[in-house]
């Protein structure tokens, strides 16, 4: 069954994925929003190292699975990552009472 | 390993991660969502909150349900129709979605755990290789489900009591999780099934010391996970009016009240399933399953065997969970949440590597002799008595800096607490 | 096929979404349904709506949800552990014992600091 | 035959379902929503996973995603005040078109590369209609298809052997991250929380929550 | 059961000794800081945690120079080894391939000399630290550093990608923690937001491109992209837009975290909303990991791809770095003209050094001596180093006297401490590249590298590109300059000045200034070190890698020359 879906489709799906995320990126100016646009962007990524490890010819010496091993490495960084975000997040909404990106402007230059 | 091939070998009950879409599998795959999930299971339910109010009244000495039906056999019946024609209030302010969205999320939660649930041999929905992942990974969307139903109540206490039970909850999950790592490492896999196999040949994984704190600790959280007394704390109607179902009302709580009674009744098998070697009678004996021998015949004498004795284990433990119900009074939060971080994980952690010397000394050699099972109990039992000393030691002694703070109410620090 | 283990998964999922659905939509047909004013409005021990829906959150409750977080991706590198182990040399029990003791340090620092106390 | 196109439109499905998910966490205005897209969009990409025959990163990702990383943002948008999720400052409307059409592009040169992609040493290229490497057992086949069974078959247990073998540091490394995140946010909060004591409080704290029940136990 | 894992050396471990001891020296601090020092008062207690941190590093350092030891001794003279640690002994060390672990992660000569050198940069920067109270959770900090500088020696070490992201991430995320400590700053907290929130994004970019890498090759060690890339009959780049755009990806990615123009923003914010040290480390830590695992990736993994065709805009990377470079060198020293800050002044001037540096990695990617120009560039990525983390503690020192960091307080600095304001003079004018000093002799190698003889096509740009360089050079001696006026022509304010520089700035200043000096006198032997463990580095391989190449057949056929010409390892000379 599955075998005939073309690997394109999958990295199709991924690419839109990744250009959403990105819009997201650039046009969210809540904090918390663009952390969900960068999750969507791993994510994107994730697809597309699967779906490379699921169809590709591995070269010689690779390992058997190494588009997964990236995989769950991205998924374990993705959680820190946003530990790690949600807290300097709260940090400067404790301090601005906001968490809007472009509020943030004590320095100039 | 030779039960478990001599039990699979037999082209009859072919049990493999590898499953075609054959006619045939589709047909038990209708028969089981058909007769298991939509019609068997929620029945099982609904007698398991007949049940409980029968146990529970025995306990405070009433009688229970009596009027519908012989025993009130048919209460639950009743209150289900009373469900379907009560009145569904949303308040106005709710999130109309989300409200709708949030218990439909943690009934799923609560049917999707049953699917990898080896009942008896061959009476398996499905058996994929990371079965044990699937089975925590689909139960750990219910938080977001019961965050849901808070959030989109608007209502402070909705909001609060969600918040305090994803808390919980995930607090719970920890221990919950790292307490079936023993369970995997001695099987070797992550399939139930393989899991259920492993004791067959090696004896129920509760019957060994690192087993035996892995089923304890399994069981705390497991009904810390399912929300029932000591830990239902999120619901507690006294304090924050029901917590997050409080604008839940008719049917939708009835979806909620269903997810609470599946929780129930899946942790119970799964317990079962991974400590008590399922639905074998004996500890130590292949009993049932060695019966096997390729004909049908057979067959249905193995797997009634175990759905009988499997039955009563599940009963078992729901009896014990109402047990515990109408005797213990409810936790205090921080209590709680300490007892989850604090006793809990630091056992499991610890318990893991106690769990790695009984894989060493028993598991390794290849069979179960008397001998290592000996060496095994010595090696591994003293470091779990040792490692629960530990734990508890170490929390005393920082508790005891400040008394009013201990984790655990003991009846000194619940007398100091009062005062 | 083993991912065709999921399709039964899947079957499972609308089985217990239209398990949901179902009752609600018979609700929806025989259920009486009256508005007014009153019960549209949020239940709050009966009294009136006070202020926003917004509480004070404490920080305690981001930092279970972090520590959560990490232990939780912990498991996800315990569960291959677990399983491999078996097929591996001691070297497996060792690399896990470090992992581990990174991630109790971890649990024992936010211990140690007072943050796992649920004030 | 069937199978193939039943396989198709269950993929195209998927993909939709999961695309209109991205674009609903990018295009709420309500945070709340905008993380229930994400979920959707996480579990999309969980069954992309069981699709690719990964099923044991389809159920890491259903664990770790909407497991936790999801209560994780709840957290986040309930800690800052944003109750009702709503976000005054979503997208900023002039901005909003531009953006759109620079995704699009963006979208567009990915689709256009992968479908002329030239892969060294004459690989299957990706956009024609080839089909993945079979998983069946065959004759003379390379050393790597039948790792690759092993892989898609007991994933669990592969992903463990390469973790504690080849991938021994990055698995320690993993846990150092971890823990350095752990350390630093505790760190960062608990300080923050002392600070925080001395601004003046702007919304009075309910008494529900400023006071938790105490001693529930006797009632 | 069958054992398919492979069989695991746990010799591996001891290879990366200096990155244990940091893993565990960090829990140590945390630890003793929890536990003993709390209680002490916040000067006795910052300086009992800074001496502990230093004494871990201290630790490292004697591990990793004990390693470049061995490695060198058994690289020159394989008997002395023996005779030195005895023969099983020094078998037990010998690492042929210079890879652990499966070829994940180098080890050798390379990964011993950048080791000591994050060493002696971490030392520094701990010093730093303890200049001025800037938080109160000391011990998280200080463990927060040392495992960022693990990320970066496992980082710089990486030979697989894999790898390479897990050591990129740890490091950034403890500096995106790490920026944010100053406590009583809310500055402090918006440079970690926004480092945190333009690094992931980068990070996410760079994920992206390096999945079509791999999707590409197959595979993520470096030496086998680069094999595959280069054993193709096909024109690199050409027409393969999707390598193109996932190698502009993972160029976007490096951009940021070396923070090359058009990806520079949050630079300034960061280094000046961080607390002094940790600026310190992102500015010289941070970048020369990036840096060195740039290289790495663009000249051994993704080679071929460099311009294969000969021509700057024909299809392949070097165009893009070369824009990159120009754009980067003129935006960083104009706009560090219009600063009053001197720490934005310094970000700036750290941007523009990026540039610089980005014109020896387009050097060395033409120049028919790659390891050679590579070697210019670590060169330049060193003396860079000690001149800023010395700069950067003199922001410490501002920020400890005068709770800012204009220039203007810096006013009339040569009054009152003569000495240090010599040795900022001399870092100042490194920076410049004034002759006697090292950073002169690293921009010279640099610029020479690029002038060497490459394609004509290329030539014409470098030179131009060079050209621009020295411009540049002039333009940036008007801000730097600055800080000299401020400190010998300004008259020092009456109250509130700068006080008498504890050790804790004095020691690093006076290190960077006597490296800077040494470095720009004899420059020689630095050079000639670099350039001996830049070709190791760039050419790491397993050494079953040739049975790799013969398994494909007609590998030998079709083979094109790989389109850099320093990989035949026979150069007439």
């Amino acid at each position: 069954m599955a075998n005939d879906i073309p690997l394109s489709w999958f990295l199709y799906f991924a690419a839109a994925a990744f250009a959403t995320g990105l819009v997201g990126v650039l046009l969210r100016r809540n904090a918390i929003a663009v952390l969900m646009a960068i999750e969507i962007m791993l994510n994107a990524a994730n697809v597309n190292l699967v779906a490379f490890w699921r169809y590709g010819t591995p070269a010689p010496g690779a390992g058997p699975l190494p588009g997964v091993i990236l995989a769950l490495l991205v998924i374990t960084v993705a959680a820190a990552e946003v530990a790690v975000g949600i807290g300097l997040i709260l940090l400067c909404y404790r301090r601005w009472r906001a968490v809007d990106v472009d509020r943030y402007e004590t320095m100039s230059g | 390993m030779d039960v478990g091939s001599a039990l699979y070998g037999t082209p009859l009950f072919a049990q493999s991660h590898r499953v075609d879409l054959t006619v045939s599998t589709c047909v038990i795959w209708g028969l089981w969502l058909i007769v298991g999930f939509a019609g068997l299971f929620p029945g099982i339910v609904a007698y398991m909150v007949w049940l409980e109010r029968k146990v529970a009244a025995r306990f405070q000495d009433r009688i229970g349900p009596n009027r519908v039906g012989p025993f009130g056999l048919l209460q639950s019946v009743a209150d289900g129709l009373k469900l379907l024609v009560k009145e569904n209030i949303v308040p106005r302010s709710a999130d109309q979605v989300v409200h709708l969205l949030a218990p439909v999320l943690v009934l799923v939660s609560a049917f999707l755990t049953l699917a990898v649930v080896p009942f008896a041999v061959g009476l398996v929905p499905i058996d994929p290789p990371s079965g044990l992942v699937y089975l925590i990974a689909v139960s750990s969307i219910s938080p977001l489900g019961i965050f849901l139903a808070g959030w989109s109540s608007h209502n402070k206490y909705s909001l609060l009591g969600a918040m305090r039970a994803v808390a919980q909850l995930v607090s719970y999950e920890i221990p919950q999780v790292l307490s079936t790592i023993p369970v995997v490492l001695w099987a070797g896999s992550l399939s139930l099934v393989s899991i259920f196999d492993h004791q067959v040949a090696y004896g129920w994984n509760a019957l060994n010391p690192p087993g035996f704190l892995a089923f304890l600790t399994f069981l705390i959280a497991s009904v810390a996970e399912v929300n029932r007394t000591p830990f239902d704390l999120p619901e507690a109607e006294s304090e924050i009016v029901a917590g997050y179902h409080t604008e839940y009302s008719g049917m939708r709580f009835g979806l909620f009240f269903l997810a609470e009674y599946l929780g129930v009744f899946s942790v119970s098998c799964v317990a079962t399933v991974l400590f008590l070697g399922g639905g074998t009678p004996l500890p130590f004996s292949a009993f049932p399953v060695n019966l096997l021998d390729g004909s049908v015949g057979s067959y249905l004498l193995v797997d009634g065997i175990l759905l009988a004795v499997f039955s009563l284990k599940v009963l078992l433990f729901v009896f014990a969970m109402f047990w515990v119900r109408a005797t213990l009074p409810r936790m205090r939060i921080d209590r709680l949440m300490n007892f989850a971080w604090k006793y809990l994980v630091p056992l499991c952690i610890l318990n893991i590597v106690f769990a790695a010397i009984w894989y060493e000394v028993v598991v390794r050699p290849g069979a179960l002799t008397a001998r290592n099972w000996a060496w095994g109990m010595i090696a591994a039992g003293l470091p779990v008595v040792l490692g629960v000393q530990l734990v508890f030691r170490a929390n005393r002694k920082l508790a005891a800096a400040r008394a009013v703070d201990a984790d655990w109410p003991t009846v000194g620090t619940i007398a100091e607490a009062s005062r | 096929m083993v991912a065709y283990n999921y399709v039964f998964v899947g079957l499972l999922l609308l089985t217990a979404i239209g398990f949901a659905l179902a009752p609600l939509a018979l609700v929806a047909l025989i259920a009486p349904r009256k508005r007014s004013l009153a019960k549209g409005d949020t239940y709050e021990c009966g009294v009136k709506t006070h202020g926003e829906t917004w509480v004070r959150f404490r920080i305690q409750y981001y930092i279970y949800a972090i520590m959560f977080v990490v232990f939780d991706v912990e498991t996800v590198f315990l569960y291959p552990w677990a399983v491999a182990y078996g097929g591996l040399g001691t070297f497996a029990l060792v690399e896990m014992v470090v992992f581990l003791a990174l991630l109790s340090a971890g649990l024992a620092y936010a211990w140690a600091k007072g943050v796992l106390r649920w004030v | 035959m069937g199978e193939v196109v039943v396989a198709r439109i269950l993929f195209l499905a998927i993909a939709a379902l999961g695309l209109l998910a991205a674009l609903g966490t990018v295009l709420s205005r309500n945070l709340v929503h905008a993380a229930l897209h994400l979920v959707g969009f996480f579990f999309c990409v969980a069954c992309l996973f069981v699709m690719l025959e990964a099923e044991f990163l389809a159920a890491v990702q259903v664990l770790i995603y909407i497991g936790a990383v999801a209560i994780l943002l709840m957290f986040g948008i309930m800690l800052t005040r944003n109750t009702r999720g709503d976000d005054a400052t979503s997208l900023s409307g002039p901005w909003r078109l531009p953006g759109l059409v620079a995704g699009l592009c963006l979208f567009g040169a990915l689709v256009f590369g992968i479908n002329n992609a030239v892969s060294p040493s004459g690989a299957s290229p990706w956009a024609g209609e080839a089909a993945r490497p079979s998983l069946v057992e065959r004759e003379g086949e390379p050393a790597w298809a039948a790792e690759r069974r092993r892989a898609v078959e007991d994933m669990g247990r592969v992903v463990g052997e390469e973790f504690l073998t080849r991938y021994a540091m990055a698995f320690e490394l993993a846990g150092l991250l971890l823990t350095a995140a752990l350390v630093g946010a505790v760190a960062l909060a608990h300080r923050d929380e002392v600070g925080a004591a001395e601004l003046p409080p702007t919304v009075e704290a309910l008494p529900a929550d400023s006071a938790e029940p105490v001693g529930t136990a006797a009632s | 059961m069958p054992v398919n894992a492979l069989p695991m050396d746990l010799r591996d471990f001891l290879r990366v000794a200096p990155a244990v001891l940091l893993s565990a020296w960090g829990l140590v601090v945390v630890a003793a800081d929890l536990a003993r020092y709390r209680r002490r008062d916040a000067e006795s207690r910052r300086l009992a945690v800074g001496r502990l941190t230093l004494i871990g590093v201290g630790l490292a350092l004697a591990s990793a120079v004990a390693l470049f030891g061995i490695d060198s001794l058994a690289q020159s003279d394989a008997p002395r080894l023996d005779r030195l640690l005895g023969e099983s002994f020094a078998s037990y060390f010998s690492r042929p391939d210079g890879l652990i672990f499966f070829g994940t992660l180098a080890s050798g000569l390379p990964t011993d000399v950048l080791n000591v050198l994050f060493l002696t940069l971490l030392g520094l920067v701990v010093w730093t630290s303890t200049a001025y109270a800037f938080t109160d959770d000391l011990g998280e900090y200080f463990a927060l550093l040392l495992w960022a500088t693990v990320g970066m020696m496992l980082l710089a070490a990486s030979e697989e990608l894999a790898t390479l992201f897990i050591a990129l991430e740890t490091m950034t995320i403890c500096l995106y923690l790490a920026s944010a400590f100053e406590k009583s700053k809310p500055r402090s907290a918006e440079a970690g937001l926004k480092y945190f929130i333009y690094g992931s994004v980068s990070s996410a970019l760079f994920l992206y491109g390096l999945s079509f890498v791999y999707g590409l090759t197959g595979t993520t060690y470096f030496d086998a992209i680069g094999r595959v890339l280069g054993r193709g009959g096909h024109e690199g780049l050409a027409g393969n837009l999707v390598g193109g755009a996932a190698l502009l990806l993972m160029l976007v990615g490096f951009g940021f975290k070396v923070a090359a123009v058009p990806f520079h923003m949050w630079a300034p914010d960061v280094y000046e909303g961080a607390p002094a040290p940790v600026s310190a480390w992102i500015a010289t830590g941070s970048k020369v990991a990036s840096f060195v695992v740039m290289l790495k990736v663009f000249l051994h993994a993704l080679g071929p791809w460099s311009n294969p065709s000969n021509e700057l805009m024909g299809p392949g990377w070097l165009g893009v770095v070369v824009v990159l470079a120009a754009a980067t060198m003129t935006y960083g020293n104009l706009a560090a003209l219009a600063q009053r800050n001197y720490k934005r002044m310094l970000a700036y001037s750290s941007i523009a050094h990026a540039g610089y540096i980005l014109v020896g990695v387009a050097a060395a990617s033409v120049s028919t001596a790659g390891p050679e120009a590579a070697g210019a560039v670590l060169y330049y990525l060193v003396v860079y180093a000690f001149a800023n983390v010395g700069a950067f503690a003199v922001a410490a020192w501002l920020a400890r006297d005068r709770d800012g960091d204009a220039i203007a307080d810096l006013d009339g600095l040569a009054r009152t401490s003569p000495a240090l304001a010599v040795c900022i003079v001399v870092l100042m004018l490194s920076l410049i590249g004034v002759p006697p000093f090292a950073g002169f002799f690293g921009k010279l190698a640099i610029f020479m590298e690029a002038l060497r003889q490459g394609p004509s096509g290329t030539r014409i740009v470098l030179a131009w590109l060079v050209a621009l360089g020295l411009f540049n050079s002039v333009v940036s001696a008007f801000y730097y300059v600055r800080v000299l006026k401020a400190m010998y022509l300004r008259e020092a304010p009456s109250v509130g000045g700068l006080q008498r520089a504890k050790s804790a700035i004095a020691v690093p200043i006076v290190v960077a200034t006597v490296v800077v000096t040494a470095c720009g006198i004899v420059p020689s032997p630095l050079m000639d070190l670099m350039r001996a463990i830049a070709r190791p580095m760039l050419t790491a391989t397993t050494l079953d890698a040739t049975a790799v190449t013969d398994a494909t057949p007609a590998a030998g056929a079709t083979a094109r020359p790989r389109p850099v010409a320093w990989t035949t390892p026979s150069r007439p000379e």
